[in-house]
This record gives structure tokens, C-alpha cells and sequence, in this order.
């Protein structure tokens, strides 16, 4: 057990990247408001950043930039970064679609909150089940 | 007859006929009725003579066959006196009914499409008969239920509609267990399906197994066959236009299920095999039920069809009874009786249906008096009720007579009984009707002649006469008989 | 809130800026940075421009048919690019190995098409940022 | 009630998490797998390999230059989605549920 | 110049579909905007020759790589093109040209104006060339990027048709798949991690020799890729998205991403397990277990939920809930049947539910009616469509001849070979439920003659030609699977290549 608990808090950076995960996960599924999901989106796009970059860290590395000057540098693994470069811009078209899907919505619906949309879908159904039955 | 030629192209062309034909009315436009009851004729009667070929041939002993490869499964259709037998007796039959459909129909607005599919059910049908292996024989049992449902649902009215799910419903639900038999089948034996090979194939299987197999198989055909508490659809489908009642509910369809159980007994596990399983006395009791069952609940129906429906079911148990008795005799009965029950049944329906045409009278309690009207319909029912009830020398008696041969020999002494009480009780629900029906009074109201009817009264007439020829001369379907139960018992 | 002394201020700031974010696409290969950051910072001094003068304004400076332009052409051009080393006999998107000529190492123009791309993909991330504001700003109202 | 069975189930994940997370290499250490082959390549054959110093962007252009374009894609595909949301177009629609 | 474009005809077909893309709404402005549609087909239908040429060519000369951008892995990113990306370019050619052809038809007018047809048809190619770098990709964070694209097209093609509904449907859609990517990625880094690798051969050698050391973080991952994939694939538990998001959207939307989007994740997801980390681990972590239970599950509650709706496309959606089901219970069956099966049944369904969809959009638009129980007597109204939708039923039911009794016979072989009856019972039962949910359609259409006649008002031709098109295949599929199941048996092979029985 001390050997586990030892490892975890070594490995601290990924504790952290999964309790952020968690967090977000945990807001886009429960919060009805749509803003507070895109935040949730955010958050557990960024909880995977840490949990790469931490991946690529070496102690006492420096960033991926080659010093021509000095030779014996340890340069942290430079992968891991540029595959998060990708991931933020993933992130951000995401989060662009998102936002323009709730302005979209707030229009239709004069709401943000969730609950709310849904209920009024379901209404909507319904009267457009009975006008399509009835004619 | 040596010198026929026996070809499989000769199957294939008579599946062909019919499908073209099908094709052919579905193509052209409503209006060419005369044209298009040509075809129907035409192609029904091209593919029964194609057939009738090669049941000449059946003496030369050559059974062709042919197989192409599909969904890594082949497709086979191959030619054998058990498959000639019910390949002969639609095919016949399918003639007659199309000349009567031709006059019941007339005036009708749906002609085209019931032609349609009563063509494509009579190609499939044939493609049943002659299939060469287990999957072949499913695929075309599965296609038989689809293409018959839009002539159960025919007239499109609400209880149409209702009796066509009941039907779809049983007859899918029946075929996924054949196809789970299969899977488990092919499965057991790395794929072979072949009614040839099959029973070598078998012989390293556990024998639980192939219990599971057996009776996944006769649940599935039972359900076609009407075997007793599998029969439910059949009574409801009598809401069918006559010609569709007579021909796939007391001919093609049902014969389909009893083809398939005589199949799965002989053809795939091989009767030897079915004794060792042990299942035969469940068997015999299953059928002497349904017998004995079907000719009570015949004899409480008013309306005629139903009655009809319900003596068909307890005569299709007798033929499933000479099959599990698993002895030449009996297995002769039951081809007896196979060919025999049809061409009878066929003609009961069509005289049924003429007279409900003619008169508009549906229950048997209706019926008195009509003798006088319609004669020779009457007569020909009466006539052929008398062979069905198996009198001598009708020819319901002689099918009758090698079953209860065949159920002395294996020593099964209450089968006996069982023949003899559903005898009597067929007695006790057909006599009465040609009774009552020419002796009775009645005012008939003379109804307009909407039906061409000599179209319809033409086949039943000639068929009763076969009927009756049959029974004086047997004889004649000896050959094939012969053929069958040397096929599957070495005397 | 469009007063005097925020108009002049960022009048004065954004030149700068756009430099900067340019400065950032050109050395993306040399220093850290590259053509996504380089381009949300030039994408950025349009925001701020169209933000703080309207986007009437900014319609005018760069119009929105440019901006789809820049779009299509971006990408397109980092496929043009990707077509080199086809159209050289080497396998797509091959840069040194194509045999592209890679200058000095250190000097401004090295790393052979990494430039070249960079500069496209800068442009082109620099306009989707504008375009997805204005898109989510014009709908405010 | 949803907050509550997301909540358990979260809690359940995250004990899971953490024997997993013990089980992964220790984190920084120069001899983790991630250290491979490929970050020596990396590190030590950019500027032979490109010519470029800045070895993410060397990633990001030249190794794997094929991830960026469809990265590139992405945003491109964000665009036309929101213009698909957002935007009218010339001739309008009446709406039909 | 030829043989240029054989040597990278992998990366000239993605390419070729983006720039396409790429090039699509500067073509809002040309004169004549038929031109605009007639390239877009023209594009995919490019695309699917190359296909097919490509799965010939794995058919014959076996699998390849293509290193782009010269770098070999574990370097660069490695596209291996094996009898997996055959398959799957092939399905994706067949089924997506003929919807492509239906959707060019009116589009204008179903989504509203000239410039959003545009973007539809971009989104559409960009879905379409994400799919095929799905398809032929090895690399598993390239993996990622084109699920992101594939992800965020379908993500819009579901609110293409410009009405609250759908705008509703499409955030939920976009906020479970968004949560879908982020555990995918999260396992991407897991592996990454563990061995230091993206491609995924690489993975599977470094995991071969050391996951004993790391089970359950690599359980852990394992599950990240099936919630993953699984939302995105409309597992049954996680598929609350897909009913709304397939059934508010036009119909061809609906067809291409019930067809083919969802299948391009399931052949990421196979990818990741059978290549990236082999066959025997999978089978010895409680995986394949999970699948099939998830499977079987899917296969009678999403029938079961199909039974349910009356509106037709909303049943449809169900349905291929059901059908996802048969997938991953081939998948979680794990043998050469069971996977081939899997495959035939990613073509056979993506033909047949494209079919439907375009059938059933064919009638809503004809009719105005949504709903099956108003469906009375279309069938004298429009027969051809009607028939065409009578032979995705009975494939959907798994009539032989029809390409759907393909697989499921493979799945059946596949289920007793793993000696599980539950299995067989269930894709029995699974058979007969579709039957259930499908055939009252063609009993109301067909049979039920409303007064008077409805006069014969068939669909446009343009879109008969597609729909008959996918009919054909299905018959083919279904009367010579050959060369289809040569290939799909092909690919079972190489995705088992690293198990040992």
C-alpha cells in the first residue's frame, strides 16, 4: 500500500488530469445550463493536455527549441506537444460549433437551459403530432 | 420410357415458366385480361408438363442435379421421387386452380397482383419441391410465406388484413427455428446440407444434439403443417379468396410443411437415426391428437371453409402419422395419402367456393336444398367426401389402408383406434352436408352472375373424376410411391 | 464604449501586434510558436480592430469575401504543398527528402517548405479566428 | 437523481483510475517508455531532418505534416458548421417540424 | 504520371475529397450551381473507383503502407493500407455515391438556400474523405484527428435542415460526441504513455512484451476506447443521442451517418483493438465480454424501442441501434466468423439503412406523412419506392438472397463456434423483431387500399436511380457475396493475425 500510495503521488500530474476529467465530464452531463457544458468541454479537453504534456515531461528538461549554442541540454520529448497543439485547436472548433449551436437555440427557444429546451421539443412533438393526425 | 430425356434444365425451366410468367402478368398493364389470364394458364400449365416429364422418367432411375455456390452456402436443386411426388401434385393442381382463379376473379380489380403472386408462389413452390439441400429448401420455404401473404390478404379488408399478420407471424417465427436447425446443423456437420450426404454427415454428432436439431425442425414445419397447437393460422387464413384457400391452404402450403417434416425425417436424419433418438412415440401421440382433435372441432363448425380447414388439419396428421411410424408401409400410406388429400381436398374447396359464389351461402346450416340447385356441384362434394371419409373404393380408403397396415406391423395397436374414430367422426361432419343439401327445402334467391362459372366448375368437375379414377385404379401412382419408400428403405 | 483614448490606444497597440503575430508565423520554425499561434495573434489584432470600430469598419479593411478566400486558399495550399513531393517523385507532404532546398539552419528561410506551409496555415487560422467572431458577433445583435 | 447516478458512477471510475494511474510508468523519469526511440529521433535528427531548430514545429509540419492538414481541416470543418448553424443564406426557408 | 498516382492513390483520395471540400463554397457564386452538385458527385465517385481499385488490389497483392511524407514509422505518420481498408473504401464508395446523387437532387430547396447547399455538400465530402482516412489510416492519433473532422461534419449535417429540432438534436449530439472524443483521446494517451508509440503496429509490439506490467491501466484504456467509440457509435446505452440526431435530419443526412459515420468509428475501434493491441490481449482482459453483452443488449432493446415509434424515420433510427448491436456482438464473439461477419454486416447495413432512409425520405417528401399508421395505400402511389423499401426490409430481416442474411449467418457460425447459444437465440430473435418492425410498413403501404386509388406519383428519377442502385447492391451482396465475403473474410484475418488459439 505505501509502495502504491508512493506511485500515486509521484504520478500527481495524472491524479490531477483525471480529477479534472472527471470535473468535466461531471458538468457537461449534469449542468442544464449550455454555457456551463461548453465550460465542462474545456475543462476536459484541457484535463488531456496536462495528462500529454506530463507524458512527455523528463526532469530537468527544457522546451523542444534546439540550442545550437550549448550542446548538453535534455530536451523534454517535443510529441506530446505538438500533438496537443492539435488537440487545442480541435478543442476550439469545438467549442465555436457549440456556442454558435446555443446563440442558435436561444433564438428558437428564448432559453440556455437544457431542461427547458427539452421540454419545449417534446411540446412541440406532440402538437405536431396532432396537427399531422388530425389532417 | 428409357429413352426420356432427364435433365435438370427441365426443373429449371419449369421454376422459370412460372417466374417469367409472374413477371410477365406483373408487367403488363390492368386492362389485358385476356392476354394475361393466357399467360397465367399457359405458364402453369407449361411447367406442369416439364414436370410431368420427368416424373415419366422416374422409372429409368436418373436423378439429376445441379448446384451453384452462394452466400458461401450452395444453392442446389436436384430431382428425387419424394420431391418429384410433391413437385407433381402442385404443379397438377396449380393448373386447375388457375382456371378457377380466372373465373372467381372475374370482374375483380386486383387481378394482376394476385396473378402476380400467385404465379411466384407456384414457381417457389416447385423451387421447393426440387431443392437439393437444406438451405435451398429454406430459402424457398421463407420465400413461400411472402409471397402467399398478399393472396391471404387479398380483399384487404380489416379481418384479411388481421388473419395475413397471424399467418406472417407463425410462419416467421417457424422459420427462424428451421434456421437456427440449420446454423446448428451446418454448424455440427462443417457445412454439408446435402440431403444426399447428409446422414453420413451426421453420424459423429452427439445424439442430444440432434434431438435439439429434430425438433427445432419439426416445430418449424409444424407450423406449415398444422400440427396441433401450431395450427392456429390456418382456420383465420380462410378469410382468403376460395382458390387461394384451396390451393395453398389444403395444397401447396401445407404440403409444404409436410413435405419438409417427411424430408427432415427421411432425407436428413434418415429414419434408422429418428427410431435411435426415441422421440417416435411423442411423435405418434402429437398426430393421433391432432387426428382426433381436428375431426372434433370439424364437426362443431358451421361455416363450411372453416370445417373444410379443420379436416384438412387432422387428414395432414395422418400423413405425418405414416411418416414417424418409420415403416414402408406406412411411409406408402403417407404418399397415398399426400397425393390423394390434396386433389380430394381441392375439389371440396372448389365446390365450396362455387357454391358460396352462387348462392351466397357460407354455414353448412344454409346449405339445405342446394343440391337442387347446383348439382353437379353438390354432387362432385358429395362424391369426394365419401373418398375422403375413406370409403371403398374411394380413394381416401386405400391411403387409409396401408396406414393402418403400417401401424400393425410396427405392433402400434392404438393407432388403430385413433383411424378408425376419426373415420367415423369424418363421416359425422361431411355426410350430412350432401344430405341435407339435396334432400332439404329451400327458397334460393337467384343471385346475378358476376362469376364466370363454367371457368369454375370445369376444373372441379374434372378433378373429381381423377379423384375418382385414382381410387378405382391406385394403381397408377404405384410407380411413385414405389420410388419413394425405395428411396429411403432398402427391402 | 468606443471613447477617444481606447480608439487611439489600440490604433497605436495594433500595428505592433499584427507584427508580432506575424513575426510569430515567420519564425515558427526557429523559435517557439509557429503558425497557429502566430496566426490567432494576427487574428487577434482584427478582432480587437473590428471589436473596438465597429465591424463595418472592419468589413472594409478585410471583407468577409477575402476572408472565405483565405479560407479555402490555406488549406488548398497546404495541399499544393503536400503536392510537391508527389509531383517530385517522393511520397506526399516529403519536404527535405524531396530534395526541397533546407537554407541555412538558424537563418530565416530554413526547414524547406515548413515555411512556406506555415505561412499558409498562419493566414489561414488568422481568418477562421475572424470569421468565427464576426460570425458569433453579427448574430448578437 | 441523474446528479446522483453520474456521481457514484464518477466515483467508481476514479478508484479504478487510481490503481491504473499507479500502474503507469513514474512520471518525469528519463526512462519512461515514452522516452523511446522516436523522442531521440526527435530530439537529436530535427535539424538534420528538416533544418528546422523548433522541433514541435518540425513535428507539426514535417514529421507528422499529414496530422496538421487535417488539423487545418478541423478548423475549416468548424467554419462551414457554423456557418451551417448561424447563417440564412441568400434565399430562406420557412421552418417545418 | 499514372503510375505517380498509383504509387499514392491512399493519400490522392483523402486529398482529392478534401480540396474538393476545400473548393466547394467559393462555389456558391457560379452561374449554374447544378455544376457545383455534379463535381461533388463527380469527386465521390472518383473516390469510390479508387477504392475499389485499392481493395483489388490488397485483394490480390496483399497489404501495403505508405509512408507519408517520407517518414516510415514509428516516425511519421504510416498509413497501412490492408484488407480492413479495402473494405471499408469499398462500402464507403458503394453506399455514398448513390446518396450523394439522391441528396444533389433538390437540395437547394431542402436545406433552404443556395450557399447552405454549398456547405452541406462540403460537410458531406469532408465526411466522406474523414471516413476514407479513417479507413486507410495506421496511425492512432491520426485516428483522432479524422474522428474529430468526421465528428464535426455530422455534427452539422444533422442541422442542415435549418429548424429548432434539429438544432436541439445537434447540441446533444455534439456535447455526448464531444465527451465520446475526449475519452478516446484520453485512452490515446494512456497508450501513449505505456509505450512511447502513435502507430499502431508499434503499440502492438511494445504492449505484447510489456502489458503484463500494467493490466488494468491498459483494462483502463481499453474501456476509454469503447465508451469512447461506443457513444460515437450508438452502443446501445450510450445511442440516447442518435434517435433525434438521425430522425430531425434530411434524409440524406440521415442515410450517410446511420449508413456510414457510425461504422467508420466501429473500424476505428476495430483498428485500435485487433491491430493496436492485439487479439490476445483483448481476449484475455474482460473485454470482448463486455462487447458481447453490449451487443446482444443492443440488438432487442433497440428493437424493441424501434417497435415502439410511429414515425417511420424515428424507427429507422432505432433500428440501427439494433443493427450497431450485430456489429459488436461479431466484435465481442471474436473469431474469424464472428468478425467476419461484423464486417459483412458494416456493408450490408450501411446498404440496406441507406436504402430505407432514402426510401422513406422519398415518401415523407411525396406525402407530407411522417407517421406509418398515415401510410395507408402509398404503395399504389409510388411503387418503385415501395419495392426498393420492400428489399431493405427483408434484407434488414435477413431473407436469404438479400445481403443482410449474409452476416447474420456468419454471426450464427460465428456464435456456435464460440459455443454461445444465448448469442444464436438473440440474432435469431433480433431477426424476427426486425420483421416485427419493418413489415408493418409494407402491410400499410401495400396492402391497405385507401378510396379512392391514389393516381401513381413516383419519386423524382434522379433520386429512383440512386435507391435502385443501393437495391441492386443489396440483391448482389446478397445472391454473389464472393468477392465481398473473400475480402471481408480477409480482413477478419488480419485483424486476428496477432491472437494465438
Amino acid at each position: 500500500m505505501g509502495e502504491f500510495g508512493s506511485r500515486i503521488v509521484q504520478n500527481y500530474p495524472y491524479v490531477f488530469a483525471l480529477a479534472l476529467f472527471a470535473i468535466g465530464v461531471y458538468t457537461i452531463l449534469t449542468h442544464s445550463n449550455l454555457f456551463k457544458k461548453v465550460i465542462g468541454i474545456n475543462i476536459m479537453e484541457g484535463s488531456i493536455y496536462v495528462l500529454f504534456i506530463a507524458a512527455g515531461n523528463v526532469r530537468g528538461g527544457v522546451a523542444p527549441v534546439l540550442d545550437l549554442a550549448n550542446s548538453d541540454l535534455v530536451y523534454v520529448h517535443p510529441l506530446p506537444q505538438a500533438l496537443m497543439l492539435t488537440g487545442i485547436v480541435v478543442s476550439v472548433s469545438v467549442t465555436a460549433l457549440s456556442l454558435a449551436l446555443i446563440m442558435k437555440l436561444y433564438r428558437s427557444y428564448g432559453t440556455v437551459d437544457a431542461r427547458e429546451i427539452a421540454r419545449l421539443t417534446r411540446l412541440g412533438n406532440e402538437v405536431g403530432a396532432d396537427v399531422t393526425s388530425g389532417s | 420410357m428409357g429413352g426420356i430425356i432427364v435433365s435438370i434444365a427441365f426443373v429449371i425451366a419449369a421454376i422459370l415458366s412460372t417466374a417469367l410468367g409472374s413477371l410477365a402478368v406483373a408487367l403488363l398493364s390492368r386492362e389485358e385480361k385476356g392476354l394475361r389470364n393466357g399467360v397465367v394458364v399457359g405458364s402453369a400449365l407449361l411447367g406442369m408438363i416439364l414436370v410431368w416429364h420427368l416424373g415419366f422418367a422416374i422409372p429409368s432411375g436418373v436423378y439429376p442435379e445441379i448446384s451453384l455456390a452462394i452466400a458461401s452456402l450452395s444453392l442446389k436443386l436436384a430431382v428425387d421421387p419424394l420431391g418429384l411426388t410433391y413437385g407433381l401434385i402442385a404443379s397438377t393442381l396449380w393448373v386447375f386452380a388457375s382456371v378457377y382463379s380466372i373465373g372467381y376473379l372475374h370482374g375483380d380489380d386486383k387481378q394482376k397482383q394476385y396473378f402476380t403472386f400467385f404465379l411466384l408462389s407456384a414457381g417457389i413452390t416447385l423451387g421447393l419441391a426440387f431443392s437439393g439441400n437444406l438451405f435451398t429448401f429454406y430459402l424457398f420455404y421463407e420465400l413461400l410465406t411472402f409471397a402467399t401473404y398478399p393472396l391471404v390478404v387479398h380483399s384487404g379488408t380489416k379481418d384479411a388484413l388481421q388473419a395475413g399478420t397471424k399467418y406472417i407471424k407463425y410462419s416467421l417465427v417457424g422459420a427462424s427455428f428451421i434456421l437456427a436447425g440449420i446454423v446448428m446443423l451446418a454448424f455440427g456437420t462443417g457445412g454439408i446440407l446435402d440431403f444426399a450426404s447428409l446422414h453420413t454427415a451426421l453420424a459423429g454428432l452427439p445424439l442430444g444434439r440432434l434431438v435439439v436439431i429434430f425438433f427445432l425442425f419439426l416445430l418449424g414445419f409444424g407450423v406449415k403443417a398444422a400440427i396441433m397447437p401450431l395450427h392456429g393460422w390456418l382456420p383465420a387464413a380462410m378469410v382468403a379468396p376460395t382458390p387461394v384457400s384451396a390451393l395453398l391452404h389444403a395444397v401447396a402450403v401445407v404440403n409444404a410443411g409436410v413435405f419438409g417434416i417427411l424430408r427432415t425425417v427421411y432425407s436428413v436424419f434418415g429414419a434408422d437415426l429418428v427410431q435411435s433418438m426415441g422421440v417416435r412415440p411423442f411423435l405418434l401421440l402429437i398426430c393421433s391428437i391432432t387426428i382426433l382433435m381436428g375431426s372434433l372441432i370439424a364437426l362443431r363448425q358451421d361455416v363450411l371453409k372453416r370445417r373444410l380447414a379443420y379436416s384438412t388439419i387432422s387428414q395432414l396428421a395422418y400423413i405425418l402419422l405414416g411418416a414417424f411410424l418409420l415403416h414402408p408401409l406406412a411411409l406408402a400410406g403417407a404418399i397415398l395419402h399426400m397425393i390423394f388429400h390434396s386433389t380430394l381436398k381441392i375439389v371440396l374447396f372448389f365446390s365450396a367456393g362455387i357454391v358460396a359464389e352462387e348462392t351466397g351461402y357460407l354455414k353448412v346450416s344454409e346449405l339445405s336444398g342446394v343440391g337442387r340447385v347446383l348439382p353437379l356441384t353438390m354432387g362432385s362434394f358429395g362424391l369426394i367426401s365419401l373418398g375422403m371419409i375413406g370409403m371403398l373404393p374411394l380413394s381416401g380408403f386405400w391411403s387409409k389402408y396401408y396406414l393402418l397396415r403400417g401401424s400393425l406391423v410396427t405392433g402400434s395397436w392404438p393407432l388403430l383406434v385413433v383411424l378408425l374414430v376419426s373415420g367415423i367422426l369424418n363421416a359425422f361432419y361431411f355426410i350430412p352436408i350432401t344430405v341435407s343439401a339435396f334432400s332439404g327445402q329451400s327458397e334460393l334467391l337467384p343471385r346475378k352472375r358476376t362469376r364466370l362459372v363454367w371457368l369454375m366448375l370445369a376444373p372441379t368437375l374434372v378433378l373429381a373424376i381423377l379423384g375418382v379414377v385414382l381410387g378405382l385404379w391406385p394403381g397408377l401412382t404405384w410407380p411413385l410411391v414405389h420410388a419413394v419408400v425405395n428411396q429411403f428403405f432398402i427391402l | 464604449m468606443r471613447d477617444f483614448v481606447l480608439k487611439r490606444m489600440v490604433a497605436l497597440v495594433l500595428p505592433f501586434v499584427t507584427m508580432l503575430g506575424l513575426y510569430v508565423i515567420f519564425h515558427g520554425h526557429l523559435s517557439p510558436g509557429g503558425s497557429f499561434s502566430g496566426g490567432i495573434i494576427t487574428g487577434l489584432s482584427i478582432i480587437a480592430f473590428n471589436l473596438v470600430f465597429g465591424t463595418e469598419r472592419g468589413e472594409e479593411k478585410i471583407s468577409e469575401r477575402l476572408m472565405a478566400l483565405i479560407e479555402s486558399f490555406g488549406a488548398l495550399w497546404y495541399g499544393a504543398m503536400g503536392l510537391v513531393g508527389i509531383l517530385r517523385g517522393a511520397s506526399f507532404l516529403m519536404n527535405k527528402g524531396a530534395g526541397v532546398p533546407v537554407g541555412q539552419p538558424g537563418s530565416l528561410y530554413s526547414g524547406g517548405l515548413i515555411l512556406l506551409i506555415t505561412l499558409g496555415v498562419g493566414l489561414k487560422v488568422a481568418s477562421t479566428m475572424v470569421t468565427l467572431f464576426l460570425e458569433l458577433m453579427e448574430e448578437e445583435d | 437523481m441523474a446528479n446522483k447516478v453520474a456521481i457514484v458512477l464518477l466515483v467508481c471510475i476514479g478508484l479504478v483510475m487510481l490503481v491504473a494511474i499507479s500502474e503507469l510508468p513514474l512520471y518525469g523519469s528519463p526512462d519512461t517508455p515514452a522516452q523511446n526511440e522516436v523522442a531521440e529521433r526527435y530530439v537529436h535528427g530535427t535539424l538534420g531532418d528538416t533544418g528546422a531548430l523548433n522541433m514541435v514545429a518540425a513535428i507539426v509540419i514535417d514529421y507528422r505534416a499529414y496530422d496538421t492538414l487535417i488539423e487545418t481541416t478541423v478548423l475549416f470543418t468548424a467554419v462551414i458548421a457554423v456557418f451551417m448553424v448561424l447563417k440564412k443564406g441568400s434565399t430562406g426557408k420557412g421552418e417545418q417540424g | 504520371m499514372s503510375l505517380v498516382v498509383r504509387d499514392n492513390l491512399p493519400v490522392l483520395i483523402v486529398v482529392a475529397l478534401l480540396s474538393s471540400a476545400y473548393v466547394m463554397p467559393l462555389l456558391t457564386k457560379i452561374r449554374r450551381f447544378r455544376f457545383a452538385e455534379f463535381f461533388a458527385v463527380f469527386m465521390i465517385a472518383l473516390a469510390l473507383s479508387g477504392g475499389i481499385y485499392l481493395g483489388q488490389g490488397i485483394l490480390n497483392h496483399g497489404s501495403f503502407t505508405y509512408a507519408v511524407g517520407g517518414w516510415a514509422a514509428p516516425w511519421g505518420i504510416e498509413l497501412s493500407l490492408d484488407a480492413v481498408s479495402g473494405f471499408f473504401l469499398i462500402t464507403i464508395g458503394l453506399v455514398a455515391t448513390p446518396i450523394m446523387l439522391y441528396a444533389s437532387y433538390d437540395l437547394v430547396a431542402e436545406v433552404g438556400s443556395r450557399s447552405r447547399a454549398a456547405w452541406f455538400l462540403t460537410l458531406f465530402l469532408l465526411l466522406v474523405a474523414a471516413l476514407c482516412g479513417l479507413a486507410i489510416t495506421g496511425d492512432i492519433f491520426n485516428i483522432y484527428v479524422m474522428v474529430e473532422v468526421a465528428t464535426i461534419a455530422s455534427c452539422a449535417i444533422v442541422s442542415a435542415r435549418n429548424d429548432s429540432a434539429s438544432v436541439a438534436a445537434t447540441f446533444k449530439y455534439l456535447m455526448l460526441a464531444t465527451i465520446g472524443s475526449g475519452f478516446v483521446l484520453l485512452g490515446i494517451g494512456f497508450l501513449f504513455v505505456l509505450t512511447g508509440n502513435l502507430n499502431l503496429n508499434y503499440i502492438g509490439q511494445t504492449l505484447r512484451l510489456t502489458w503484463q506490467n500494467y493490466p488494468t491501466a491498459l483494462w483502463v484504456a481499453l474501456s476509454f476506447f469503447t465508451v469512447g467509440f461506443g457513444v460515437k457509435s450508438a452502443l446501445f446505452p450510450l445511442h440516447v443521442w442518435l434517435p433525434d440526431a438521425h430522425s430531425t435530419a434530411i434524409s440524406p443526412s440521415s442515410a450517410i451517418l446511420s449508413s456510414l459515420a457510425i461504422k467508420g468509428y466501429i473500424i476505428a475501434l476495430l483498428k485500435i483493438f485487433y491491430v493496436g493491441v492485439g487479439a490476445q490481449i483483448i481476449w484475455e482482459l474482460p473485454i470482448t465480454a463486455i462487447l458481447t453483452l453490449l451487443g446482444m443488449g443492443a440488438i432487442v432493446a433497440g428493437a424493441l424501442f424501434a417497435l415502439a415509434q410511429d414515425e417511420l424515420k424515428r424507427r429507422l433510427a432505432f433500428s440501427t441501434v439494433s443493427q450497431v448491436g450485430y456489429i459488436f456482438l461479431g466484435i465481442g464473439l471474436g473469431n474469424i466468423h464472428g468478425l467476419t461477419g461484423s464486417f459483412m454486416h458494416i456493408l450490408s447495413h450501411a446498404l440496406t439503412k441507406a436504402l430505407l432512409f432514402l426510401a422513406a425520405g422519398a415518401m415523407i417528401k411525396r406525402t407530407g406523412k411522417t407517421r406509418i399508421s398515415e401510410m395507408a395505400g402509398i404503395g399504389f402511389k409510388m411503387p418503385v419506392t415501395l419495392g426498393v423499401f420492400a428489399i431493405g426490409s427483408l434484407s434488414m430481416i435477413g431473407i436469404p438472397l438479400f445481403s443482410g442474411f449474409v452476416s447474420k449467418w456468419q454471426l450464427l457460425l460465428g456464435a456456435l463456434a464460440k459455443g454461445n447459444y444465448l448469442a444464436v437465440l438473440v440474432l435469431v430473435a433480433g431477426s424476427l423483431l426486425a420483421a416485427a418492425y419493418l413489415l408493418p410498413v409494407l402491410r400499410t403501404a401495400l396492402f391497405v387500399r385507401p378510396t379512392p386509388t391514389p393516381a401513381k406519383d413516383e419519386a423524382p428519377s434522379v433520386q429512383l436511380v440512386a435507391m435502385v442502385f443501393l437495391a441492386a447492391l443489396v440483391l448482389v451482396v446478397g445472391v454473389f457475396p464472393h468477392q465481398v465475403l473473400q475480402l471481408a473474410q480477409k480482413a477478419a484475418a488480419t485483424l486476428l493475425r496477432w491472437g494465438v488459439l
